[in-house]
């Protein structure tokens, strides 16, 4: 059996970098994400990897920018404002096509806000969040498992698509601990195949060169239309959800990270006094789970969105569904975090209001 | 008869866009007759600004990366730290050093990142149409200073080599100008030196490079030569403003 | 005997070699060439003056200057 | 079955230490739990605090709201925390600091003199595994012997006679019921 560890979310996250043959960190302190830095300065000290205390989260993403263009695994962890700093480097490396790991342990906001956990920073994980036509591929854990293990599926998506991976958790996931299983063994970073488009010295083969313009009249156009074809596989192919109790379900909640964990402990309330409610949990979250949602709206009349916010990723929601069910809202922002009994509170006012 | 004297091999073939008599010519020639005279070309990644010299990754006979406006340095730690034995340089405008910039160019120094770092300083934003630099001139004109650089209402300039004196970790800094051949000359040896620093694993090197920008400034070419000597070189002195190399022996 | 060549279609005009950078005063820009881009490229006046000290080709920002010897 | 533990008290009384202890357990017992300390600004004020889930099903929250076993080390976080605990809910509190008296009729009351028998012990500062003993007691939640290993998973730079003292302490309040 795999060694099973208590670990902090936080610690999780840097263990899985570390497993993921990812030998390059640079980032800012910010709580709740700290035991990120802290863990990883040891860590990669052990490991002989690069770890840079930053003067800014700008500065921090463009050494990942560097490192990304020099052909290595290369992450940042920060929180809300933070990775609002990192979104000018994240636009040019999206612009790039270069495959970098952001995680971003959310905490209250807009502005300074607040260090409890929040998923308020859904639109701009989800929508590019810099400037210019891009997307962020975007996975959203929901435990300490998840936390170790999607670094490594990160880099595989970034690279397999050659543009920035982001994990958005949050200040619970990151503070608390929990058991993790150490599911696969280390990669070793020198087993990693060079990357046929790394900057490395021009010897033996023509220069490269890693831009994100191009002047030249049409030019950036066909780019960013090539770019949106690549966009069209990832959603065709990495649409990631699990489903639970959800094939004879009247309403489905559809809740990710925290929420999704607080909404099954809902929905299990529901079960047991025998209302047919079930789970969706997003773990993409762009691309989007919209197909499984679009094919539930079908036969689902009802689905209850579950955010600690005011309600960003039920837009997602309400486009899959396409206006065949109807879709309800239960929200917690600033640092809240809801209650299975008041979710399931709000299953039941849904539910009830239809009989 | 033999070529003495011609376009480096560190080049591209392609005839760069500056405007005639425009200073980054001058800078890039040299960089490019290093990249071969110190035989690092094929191990070099050359990191372009954002400004006039947004093309330079198109100029330089190497591997580039075009980062984000005043990044250079933060984009060339994550090379430099990934890839120890590639040779790096940051080509980067005063805009985007001594402005936007202005962190990452402090903190490369106080880590003393094992970079070589190219500052051209004309005074003026070339690109964006002649505004305000952070090195404009008290009482220089720009196209948002129309009257002259106003100091109390604009502040002063930033003397880059002066400034990063005060940082402990910088292992080499150099003021030249690229106006007369003299100052080339010198110019050639100061960069010699801030690539040898890092070949040598001494770490960052800085030179700042006073440099025409006749159209900026209103002048033609041969008079923006002559306002380097007159003017510029008056309120930017040139000269070694840190040498450890020297200092430890 | 030093040479200089001008490459006149990379030429851009600015006249910076042809102020006092010849310390033998052998190049001017050409009253009536005109190249493509609209540019009097510099011109030689007296080849057989050049000393092949390649102050020219150092000072051109394009570079359109050789010098053989 | 779901337990909600929160244990709280002064920095420096073991508050973290006993909560990841706890965790530790049950997850040695095939249990699922978390772990979720009070931080940031909270942190700075002297009094910590920290949930525990310890459950037969997967953990949905690890911030616990209303505890159903609650462990109160001092007097602050007796009048904080009493009203949160659940109707049924077992209160644990440290008699030998705390000199009022909970007021609930609605939850079982379990006084421990937590510091003068880990005095007694020769060590103020195993009050905690006092309460830990008495805990794993009084619930049934754990065995003692799971406690004593996964003590030593969280002290693996202590030496022998403190985890000996830490296991005695964790016998004594074991042994008070």
């Amino acid at each position: 059996m795999a060694e099973k560890r208590l670990m902090y979310g936080n610690h999780a996250v840097v263990e899985g970098v570390i497993y993921a043959g990812c030998r390059f960190f640079a980032g800012y302190p910010i709580t709740p994400q700290n035991e990120i830095p802290e863990y990883m300065s040891i860590r990669m000290n052990e490991e002989g990897g690069v770890f840079l205390q930053t003067e800014s989260e700008i500065a921090a993403i463009n050494m990942l920018f560097g490192a990304a263009a020099a052909g290595k695994r290369a992450m940042t962890s920060s929180s809300s404002p933070g990775i609002s700093l990192m979104q000018e480097g994240i636009s040019y490396i999206a612009g790039a096509d270069m495959p970098v790991l952001v995680v971003n342990v959310v905490r209250g906001g807009p502005g300074l806000g607040n260090i409890a956990p929040a998923q308020s920073d859904y639109y701009q994980a989800t929508r590019g969040g810099g400037h210019g036509d891009y997307f962020t591929i975007t996975l959203a854990p929901h435990s300490g498992q998840e936390l170790f293990e999607f670094p490594r599926l990160g880099f595989e998506l970034a690279e397999k698509y050659r543009n920035p991976a982001l994990i958005l958790a949050d200040g619970l996931l990151g503070q608390m601990m929990e058991p993790v299983e150490f599911t696969y063994e280390p990669i070793d970073p020198t087993s990693l195949p060079e990357k046929e488009w790394a900057l490395s010295g021009c010897k033996g083969r023509e220069r490269r060169v890693v831009r994100s313009y191009d002047l030249r009249p049409g030019k950036l156009e066909d780019l960013n239309r090539r770019r949106f074809e690549k966009y069209e596989n990832i959603k065709k192919n990495e649409q990631r959800f699990r489903a639970s109790r959800c094939d004879d379900a009247d309403l489905v909640v559809v809740a990710y990270g925290t929420c999704a964990r607080v909404s099954d402990a809902a929905v299990r309330m529901a079960r047991d006094r025998g209302l047919k409610v079930g789970l969706l949990r997003p773990i993409s979250l762009w691309p989007f789970p919209w197909d499984v949602l679009g094919d539930m709206s079908k036969r689902v009349e009802h689905f209850l969105v579950v955010e600690m916010s005011c309600g960003q990723m039920i837009d997602d929601v309400k486009l899959a569904t396409e206006c065949r069910s109807k879709v309800q809202f239960h929200g917690r922002p600033g640092g809240g975090v809801p209650t299975p009994p008041e979710i399931y509170e709000k299953i039941l006012g849904v539910l009830g209001g239809t009989r | 008869m033999k070529k003495i004297f011609g376009r480096p091999a560190g080049l591209t073939e392609i005839i760069q866009r500056y405007c005639p008599g425009c200073g980054h010519g001058i800078v890039h020639r040299l960089i490019a007759e290093l990249l071969v005279e110190l035989d690092i070309r094929e191990r070099t990644v050359g990191i372009a600004p954002v400004g006039c010299s947004v093309f330079a990754d198109e100029y330089f006979n190497c591997d580039m990366i075009q980062p984000p406006h005043g990044r250079g340095p933060a984009v060339a730690t994550g090379i430099k730290r990934s890839r120890p034995d590639c040779v790096l340089f940051s080509y980067q405008g005063d805009g985007d050093l001594a402005a936007i910039g202005t962190a990452e160019t402090v903190h490369a120094a106080a880590r003393n990142e094992k970079i070589t770092v190219i500052f051209i300083n004309n005074a003026i934003y070339g690109m964006t149409g002649g505004q305000l630099a952070p090195t404009t001139l008290p009482g220089m004109r720009s196209t948002t200073s129309v009257k002259g650089r106003d100091v109390v209402k604009q502040g002063y300039p930033i003397k880059v080599c002066e400034l990063l004196s005060g940082v402990d970790g910088a292992y080499y800094l150099e003021r030249c100008a690229v106006n007369t051949p003299k100052n080339i000359i010198k110019t050639k040896k100061a960069l010699k030196t801030a690539f040898k620093n890092q070949m040598d694993d001494k770490g960052f090197s800085l030179v700042e490079i006073l440099s025409m920008c006749p159209t900026g400034w209103g002048v033609t070419p041969v008079q923006s030569k002559q306002w380097i000597d007159d003017v510029m070189s008056k309120y930017y002195p040139l000269g070694v403003y840190r040498d450890r190399a020297k200092e430890e022996k | 005997m030093p040479e200089v060549k001008i490459l006149e279609e990379v030429c851009k005009g600015c006249g910076l070699c042809c102020d006092d950078v010849c310390p033998v005063d052998i190049l001017i820009l050409s009253p009536d060439t005109i190249n493509s881009s609209g540019y009097h490229p510099t011109v030689v006046t007296d080849m057989k003056k050049c000393i092949g000290c390649g102050y020219c080709y150092m000072i051109c920002p394009e570079p359109a200057i050789e010098v053989y010897k | 079955m779901t337990n909600e533990i929160i244990i709280a008290g002064f920095g420096g009384q073991g508050i973290v230490s006993s909560g990841i202890i706890l965790a530790h357990a049950g997850m040695i017992e095939d249990k699922y739990v978390s772990f979720f300390p009070s931080y940031g600004a909270e942190m700075r004020g002297g009094t910590a605090n920290c949930s525990v889930v310890i459950s037969s099903d997967p953990v949905a929250s690890p911030i616990v709201a209303n505890p159903n076993i609650m462990i109160v080390m001092n007097e602050p976080s007796l009048a904080r925390f009493e009203p949160t605990v659940q109707p049924n809910g077992l209160f644990f509190f440290n008699q030998t600091l705390i000199k009022s008296k909970p007021t609930r009729k609605d939850i079982t009351i379990i006084p421990v003199e937590a510091n003068a028998i880990a005095e007694e012990l020769g060590q103020g500062r195993v009050a905690n595994m006092v309460m830990l003993g008495i805990l794993a007691k009084k619930t049934g939640l754990l065995k003692l012997e799971t406690l004593k290993k996964a003590q030593r998973k969280r002290f693996t730079k202590a030496n022998k006679e403190q985890l000996e003292l830490n296991d005695k302490a964790l016998e004594r309040g074991y042994a008070l019921l």
